[in-house]
């Protein structure tokens, strides 16, 4: 591989050809900030909070889309350069609701995060026009609301490329550009098939995930990644857990399989865990009726039986059910209980669907 | 076919069809033929839109994209007769205000609307590059310039 | 199997860098959406996709061409494709030469298939048959994707063998990009295959009936093993309706609902002395258990799951069980220490190190391994990176054989009496029956919507969004319709989520001979309007 | 009828099929392959058919858009008629054709070999030409064109000053060939140019006479032509497209429109050089819809150059390829902007992207792609006809060759000049331009639309060069010159020129979208007299901002009218701020009215036309304003017959 080496804010750092100045900066950890950049996308410069100096080069160019080059001199923290990311912030405060109290994305927010980190007041263009769209409340998964959008095209990006199915795109232009999908339809008029990967790539609050509104903060919730219950092929995720009750699920950019992307049911069907209808206590059955039972008396009565019909019909006669929905261990134990214990090979589970 | 069945065919969609076919193995397509639509229909009905899509295999958000992200596309029916009134610099300078104002009060639409009789759709417009005779107007095809608050009226009677 | 066994040969990531997707009974964009993704994704980056589907799937609507064939035509279909790969002299010679055996019975059996004859017997047309053909055999690499709409067949095994023919015969396997990819249905349907929760084999797919293998488990158990194959899920359903299954144990699966032709199902789980059914919810099949055992959701335990890909990951425990629910893998150690032979382990991580001892894919196998990545089996020792791909260079049976495929036809096609074609699979928003329990799933997709092609439904008079009721020769039940073509005429299309329609009492549990997976995807029905 | 283009006996072969090198030269020069005194004088003949002398005298008619919506058809079919009414049939021919340029005059017609120009003509004034000029030999004194300054009626267009000043080289034709006529501008030595580099040059070469020519880009920011090419040549790629950029939407510019109307084949001549230097096989022409005659004319202009073998396979049997197509734009400013008219092209939103890769190596379909406008395209058959030299004569020293400008505004002559590089504004103000309306005083000229700036009067003897300019704040842009006087607020052309800007932004990146359309807002409000002293410093701050980190060209110079008006008009501003005063007598917000009682006639127009009904009077005493209630809309002012309202 070839490599360059470029002096960014006096240090001298080495990175691969082809690496941009963004790229080259995280690299070695040097802040800067972005909104509309995302590594598993295309790169769209549409920010411009990622800007930066940079000896030779007229305007302040975008990090995220300029090559790092051998010899380049970068200035990621000059004061001009601090205060046109400050403008930008303020402009985007200027046609951003400031319900931050409320808003579900609080503590999850990077224009929140930005705007705190330079000191971002809100008051230059107070006063100006600001965009009026209705809340998209259309269904049970998404909640969308266009007038916390910063049209970093995050999500459109994502439908298209990740998902393939565009569903979401720009529309109109100028300072009355807006995402959508078309005709600003509702979600649940349009083609999405609900995967939520826009949800997941939205750093505002704009696309929330409907079930976790009013669940839990970010810095209360707990992250345990797993593997999706569903089909066969494997994604993961993480729950997310608060109080010991998962309150919904996010993309693990980890996942070997399918990196953020998930399908409805992994991202919004995690709410059958807690379903009412759950199994709490062993139930025996007792002419005709379920009645609750300890453990004791379920699992002793469970070992008699099966030992009664050994006894009297032999082994054969007992045939064990495991499940393509259980683990590798419960598979595995459930066949050794088979043959081990029991002593069949009567042993099958719906290999087949 | 029987001239029953032959009424409940739409020369129009037959039309668009014909576009749709004629412009479908093209690269880049989508602009000629919403262009070629909306001569054929006036504007571009939600339909229409959704016809093209399904022809030129291109997802329905794309197509509202680029039909609300360029000027002269229409999402509602317009007038009999486009009257796209320049406010460029020169006419700007030359009192183009004015004249607008004038047409205004005339049809007593604003910009982007209607007449109620379907006369006339009033749009204004940045520069119809024929700022030598500015304040300029364009019904149309055809451009008018040298325009006083006087003249309009008369010009504009002469569209039906 | 012609050359190994029921798993993918490649990986879920390769897919986006595909040449050409050969996708046939699988809907994947509905039943494996992520991995419909990755497939559209390759077709943004220009891959060719040739899709066989008697339904318009999403594939299908994208696909270059789109092979509608009667349903379960396929090995007419496939040897059709065959006959032209050799007329045109598109198929690879120098594989077949160095890697396969049997190729002159193949190709006598495919001089049976001439396009026009396929045509006539799938309804496809000639020119889609070889441009179909033409795009498949001259890609430089190509995959096939197939899922239960090839197994669920009496002849099942046969049309993923022929599948096998086609691939060997266009040297598209054992390298990247090109290979024979069944999508497993379930989660963890592959995981259960590899830990050998099957009558025949031991984990690993060792068979009961090798001396070897049972003296190595012997061993390990210290008990002996029999030397005989147990029964399969039918059998055993068959076997206790005659009293020669008088006990059953059930772990996670509603059988009632998921095996074809329910109502006998539920007649057999009656005639049970004892029932024991251990799950999360009280599905229809624990209603009839003895015994109700509560079980943990995935949430609630530790573990490991084997994707399609042979992708074997963690699962973490999030919460603790709810109530006085139990992991199964506790149930089961618990009962077996009360049967007399202790369970003593623990933690699933334990249990892995058992497995990896005894399972030689899975022998270079631990927890700490697996990380947040997984590891593709086989894994043979503690320093394998996993496996990507299969058979590259040779098969697991050596050499690849070609095996001469006779065309059938399904155990129960229409008649007279029953004039419509009843298929069944899965929609995007449910997962089988669980999902039902999801208040969102739920009220996104509340009820069964059965497809019905526009000129059935006008022949019978039948609206959009109307109730039907739905007969075959061994149940009966009500469902609203869609009218829609994505079903050809003559056919009726049925998902088996739900409950209060439950489409496996109309299901014939005629099974293929070797794995004896019901002919879910074909029987006889008749529709009525409910007035 | 026989006409040039067609063989002049069965010996001559060539047809798009089997295409002859030597077609172009043949025609006008031929015969080349055989030499045949009867063929020979054939061709002269039909040649003077088209070139006028005195047997054959020509009417060039302005028919552009600007004359033809004074009525200019009109004045063509009444000429015909006269002239065979009068029997001179043989001997005089109406030639309809594109832009003179002097719009402000129009309709124009000019009578060849005399050099006769007529202004401001109407279909009346017909018969009388056609008797003088033709019967009695004389001249319609009256329609001669009488210079503003001396008074002097012009004897020639030639030294009427709108034209003497000027050097035409791409507008050379315009006005004297019928743009819908491939024979007229072969006639003229069109396509000599392409056979010269198609007969006796390679790519590289071509590169290398555009390279010496100084050429650089006329739609504004002016990178050097040849350069240009070669990076697109350079580039690796088994496909190249071409593009011409005629998406002219600077307000207040015209001269691409005046070209393609008046002169299309230019323009395809140069795109053929241009394609066979770069090694691209297709072109396309963006053209906005707004241009019907322009796109018209093209299309004309396309389908003869095919019908001839000009466009095509193997192209005067070089084996070089190249097929041109138009596509026509939607109504987008942001699509002047290359990436945006690329992706425009491709049928998406026009949107920019971010640079690189520059679209010399991934531009339309990911394919290697050069982009010029029209202008710069129709300089090149110039260069590869007559040499870089001749061409470099004219223009500065960084700065070569001619530029057409728009004159347009409060100037006498609006119209189209082209004028070498270098010449001052002054001259080309007051010269061609013939000096400001009524007598007014100059006070602002705008140049280069939206992404250029004002500049005082203390800035006319500016020398107009891309350099010069910009280094004073504006910039050549596409050359619309925008002359303003003391009745214009400068505030107020801010805001417009920012009111364009943000209604134009596609809205990709964060300080165009966002940015523009608050300083609009503070504009406006400083001209409603809602200003606040801190207003000037944010939105200077703003502006700089704006320019620094936008993504496109639209945005980086969208700020350059606030900028340059505040560096050289601040106290305007000031004035609206803290006097709440327009000294322009513009920004209505700002102005009283009242009423001179002396000078009112007491007609009561003004109470009969006043919106908010707050004049009063009677036939007696006269009329008077309610102050307060004045919503002052300044329509009492203008229907005021006797100048009796104040405005101040």
């Amino acid at each position: 591989m070839e490599w360059i080496t470029l002096t960014i804010d006096g240090r001298t750092v080495t990175v691969p050809k082809g690496t941009t100045v963004l790229e080259a900066c995280r690299m070695n950890e040097i802040p800067i900030p972005t909104l509309c950049h995302d590594p598993e996308l295309s790169s769209y410069g549409s920010c411009r909070l990622c800007i930066v100096e940079i000896e030779g080069m007229r305007n302040l160019p975008p990090s995220c889309v300029t090559q790092a080059t051998q010899g380049m001199v970068v200035r990621t923290q000059t004061t001009k350069v601090r205060d046109s990311r400050k403008t930008i912030l303020e402009l985007l405060v200027a046609n951003h609701p400031l319900d931050c109290m409320t808003c579900q994305k609080m503590g999850d927010c990077d224009l929140a995060k930005y705007a705190y980190e330079y000191r971002v007041t809100g008051e230059l263009f107070k006063g100006g026009e600001r965009r009026h769209l209705p809340l998209d409340d259309s269904n049970p998964f998404i909640l969308r609301d266009a007038n916390k959008c910063i049209l970093c095209g995050k999500c459109v990006r994502a439908c298209e490329e990740v998902q393939g199915r565009s569903v979401l795109d720009f529309s109109f232009r100028g300072f009355h550009a807006q995402v959508g999908p078309a005709f600003n339809l509702p979600y649940s008029e349009s083609e999405c098939v609900f995967c939520g990967s826009c949800v997941s790539v939205c750093p505002v609050g704009a696309l929330t995930e409907k079930k976790m509104v009013g669940q839990g903060r970010p810095w209360e919730v707990e992250k345990v990644q797993t593997t999706c219950p569903f089909c066969g092929t494997g994604c993961n995720f993480d729950l997310n857990v608060k109080d010991g009750k998962v309150i919904g699920v996010t993309s693990n950019p980890e996942a070997p399989v399918n990196g953020k992307a998930l399908c409805v049911k992994g991202r919004f069907g995690m709410d059958l865990i807690h379903n009412s209808e759950r199994l709490t206590t062993p139930l025996i059955k007792k002419d005709g009726e379920f009645v609750e039972a300890t453990w004791d008396e379920a699992m002793d009565l469970v070992a008699q039986k099966l030992g009664e019909v050994k006894q009297e019909h032999g082994a054969d006669a007992i045939s064990v059910l495991s499940s393509a929905r259980c683990t590798n261990e419960e598979n595995f134990l459930m066949q050794k209980l088979a043959r081990a214990v029991i002593g069949t090979n009567n042993i099958d589970h719906c290999a087949r669907t | 076919m029987c001239e029953a069945c032959e009424d409940l065919i739409d020369p129009k969609e037959t039309e668009l069809d014909a576009v749709i076919a004629q412009y479908v193995r093209e690269k880049g397509a989508l602009i000629p033929v919403l262009q070629k639509a909306q001569e054929i229909y006036g504007y571009l009905p939600t339909e229409v839109l959704k016809r093209v899509g399904r022809g030129l295999r291109i997802p329905l958000s794309k197509i509202y994209g680029v039909v609300t992200f360029y000027a002269q596309f229409r999402l509602m029916p317009m007038g009999r007769n486009v009257l796209r009134v320049c406010l460029g610099t020169a006419c700007h300078v030359r009192g183009g205000a004015k004249v607008l104002e004038t047409i205004e009060q005339e049809l007593g639409v604003k910009d982007g609307g209607t007449t109620e009789d379907q006369r006339f759709t009033l749009e204004i417009v940045a520069c119809i590059g024929a700022c030598g005779l500015a304040p300029t107007m364009m019904i149309n095809d055809e451009v008018h310039g040298r325009l006083t608050a006087e003249n309009v009226t008369e010009i504009l009677s002469k569209y039906e | 199997m012609t050359f190994g066994s029921g798993a993918m040969t490649n990986s879920i990531n390769e897919i986006p860098d595909s040449k050409v997707l050969f996708i046939i009974g699988s809907n994947p964009t509905e039943a494996h959406p992520i991995i419909g993704t990755k497939m559209k994704q390759a077709v943004a980056r220009g891959a060719k996709v040739v899709a066989v589907d008697p339904r318009r799937t999403e594939m299908a609507d994208v696909a270059d061409v789109w092979l509608r064939l009667r349903p379960g035509t396929d090995i007419a279909l496939i040897n059709g494709i065959m006959n032209i790969i050799l007329a045109n002299g598109w198929e690879d010679k120098k594989f077949i030469a160095e890697r396969t055996e049997g190729f002159d019975q193949l190709r006598a059996q495919v001089a049976k298939f001439p396009p026009e004859v396929v045509s006539k017997i799938t309804g496809v047309p000639v020119d889609q048959l070889i441009e179909a053909a033409r795009i498949y055999a001259t890609a430089e690499s190509a995959q096939i994707f197939y899922t239960l709409g090839i197994t669920e067949h009496i002849y099942g095994t046969d049309n993923v063998m022929i599948l096998a023919d086609l691939s060997m015969l266009t040297g598209n396997v054992g390298k990247e990009n090109s290979g024979v990819n069944p999508l497993r249905g379930q989660n963890n349907v592959q995981g259960a295959c590899d830990m050998g929760a099957l009558p025949d084999v031991l984990p690993g797919y060792q068979k009961v009936t090798s001396p070897t293998a049972r003296a190595k488990f012997e061993a390990a158990w210290d008990v002996p093993i029999k030397s005989e194959s147990g029964l399969m899920l039918p059998d055993m359903i068959e076997a206790a309706f005659d009293h020669e299954v008088r006990a059953m144990y059930i772990m996670g699966e509603d059988p009632v609902l998921t095996d074809a032709d329910a109502n006998h199902v539920r007649e057999a789980l009656e005639t049970l002395d004892f029932l024991v059914v251990q799950n999360i919810f009280l599905s229809e099949t624990a209603k009839l258990a003895d015994v109700v055992l509560p079980a943990g959701s995935f949430a609630e335990k530790d573990g490991t799951f084997t994707n399609t890909e042979r992708r074997v990951q963690r699962v973490n425990k999030a919460i603790e069980p709810i109530g006085q629910a139990r992991a199964d893998w506790q149930i089961i150690c618990d009962l077996a220490t009360r049967m007399g032979y202790p369970f003593a382990y623990a933690s699933p991580a334990d249990v892995m190190q058992e497995i990896a001892s005894l399972t030689p894919q899975y022998a270079g196998i631990t927890f700490e391994r697996l990380g947040r990545k997984g590891l593709q089996w086989p894994v043979p020792d503690a320093e394998h990176p996993g496996t990507k791909f299969l058979h590259e260079g040779k098969f697991a049976r050596g050499k690849g054989l070609f095996m001469a495929i006779e065309y059938q036809v399904p155990d129960e096609p229409p008649d007279e009496e029953y004039p419509l074609l009843l298929s069944t699979g899965r929609r995007l928003s449910h997962y089988n029956i669980s999902t039902r329990y999801s208040e969102a799933l739920d009220s996104y997709a509340p009820e069964e919507l059965a497809e019905l092609n526009p000129e059935d439904a006008e022949r019978l008079g039948i609206k959009d969004g109307e109730r039907v009721k739905v007969a075959s020769r061994r149940g009966a039940l009500e469902t609203k319709v869609r009218i829609t073509d994505r079903v050809l005429p003559g056919m009726l299309w049925m998902s088996f989520h739900y409950k209060e329609s439950p489409a496996n009492v109309l299901t014939n549990a005629a099974s293929d001979k070797v794995t004896k997976t019901y002919e879910y995807k074909v029987c006889g029905v008749k529709v009525s309007k409910v007035i | 009828m026989k006409t040039l283009l067609d063989p002049c006996c069965d010996r001559c072969t060539h047809t798009p099929e089997t295409p002859c090198r030597d077609y172009v030269r043949c025609l006008t020069e031929g015969p080349i392959c055989h030499d045949d005194p009867a063929c020979k004088a054939e061709k002269q003949r039909l040649l003077k058919e088209i070139k006028p002398n005195e047997e054959n005298q020509q009417i060039f008619v302005c028919t552009g858009t600007g004359c033809a919506s004074c009525g200019a058809h009109n004045i063509v079919d009444s000429l015909n008629e006269e002239i065979n009414h009068q029997g001179l049939a043989n001997t005089v021919n109406v030639v309809p054709t594109g832009c003179h340029g002097f719009c402000e005059q129009g309709p124009t017609l000019i009578i060849e070999p005399r050099q006769i120009l007529y202004t401001l003509v109407k279909p009346d004034d017909v018969a009388e030409i056609v008797q003088k000029e033709f019967v009695e030999g004389e001249r319609v004194e009256r329609l001669l064109y009488v210079d503003p300054l001396t008074n002097q009626p012009a004897t020639t267009f030639a030294n009427a000053n709108f034209f003497a000043k000027q050097t035409r080289v791409v507008l050379n034709n315009c006005g004297f060939i019928n743009p819908e006529k491939i024979e007229d501008y072969i006639a003229r030595d069109g396509y000599k140019g392409l056979t010269n580099a198609l007969q006796k040059m390679t790519p590289v070469e071509v590169i290398d006479e555009v390279k010496k020519s100084g050429l650089r880009g006329r739609g504004g920011a002016g990178f050097p032509t040849g350069l240009k090419w070669s990076f697109c040549r350079q580039a690796i790629g088994d496909k190249k497209y071409i593009i011409c950029n005629a998406d002219e939407g600077d307000p207040g510019a015209f001269m691409d429109r005046g070209v393609l109307e008046g002169d299309p084949h230019a323009v395809i001549e140069g795109m053929l050089i241009g394609a066979y230097a770069i090694g691209a096989d297709e072109g396309y022409v963006y053209c906005r819809a707004e241009y019907p005659l322009a796109i018209k004319h093209l299309e004309i202009a396309i389908r003869q150059a095919e019908e001839v073998g000009l466009l095509g396979d193997n192209i005067l049997n070089s084996g070089f390829n190249f097929h041109l197509f138009i596509r026509a734009g939607a109504g987008a400013f942001v699509c002047g902007e290359e990436t945006a008219l690329i992706a425009s092209i491709e049928g998406k939103r026009g949107m920019p992207k971010v640079r690189p890769p520059f679209p010399a190596q991934s531009g339309l379909w990911g394919k290697p792609t050069n982009n010029n406008n029209v202008e710069t395209w129709a300089n090149v058959p110039h260069i590869l006809r007559n040499g870089a030299d001749r061409y470099a004569q004219f223009g500065t020293e960084k700065s070569k060759g001619t530029k057409i400008f728009a004159l347009t505004g409060k100037v006498n002559n609006t119209g189209l000049a082209e004028v070498p590089m270098g010449m001052t504004l002054r001259d080309i103000i007051f010269d061609i331009g013939g000096g400001i309306q009524n007598g007014k005083k100059f006070k602002a000229v705008q140049i280069g639309g939206p992404s250029g700036g004002c500049l005082p009067d203390e800035m006319l003897d500016l020398q107009v060069d891309y350099d010069t300019l910009t280094k004073a704040g504006a910039m050549v842009g596409s050359g619309g010159l925008v002359i303003m006087d003391e009745t214009t607020c400068m505030v107020d052309i801010a805001r417009f020129f920012l009111n364009f800007s943000q209604s134009e932004s596609c809205g990709k990146c964060t300080p165009c979208r966002e940015g523009t359309k608050r300083m609009w807002e503070i504009l406006d409000r400083i001209t409603k007299g809602e200003g606040k002293e801190e207003d000037l410093d944010n939105l200077e701050h703003l502006a700089v901002v704006v320019k620094e980190t936008s993504l496109c060209g639209l945005g980086q110079n969208a700020p350059n009218p606030v900028l340059s008006a505040l560096k050289y008009f601040r106290p305007e501003f000031e004035a609206h701020i803290r006097d709440k005063n327009c000294p322009a007598h513009v920004c209505s917000a700002l102005m009283t009215y009242s009423i001179d009682p002396d000078k009112c006639k007491k007609c009561g127009l003004c109470a009969k036309s006043c919106p908010s009904g707050c004049i009063s009077g009677d036939k007696k005493t006269p009329y008077q304003i309610d102050v307060a209630a004045c919503i002052k809309c300044g329509t009492c002012a203008d229907v005021c017959k006797f100048g009796a309202v104040i405005r101040a």
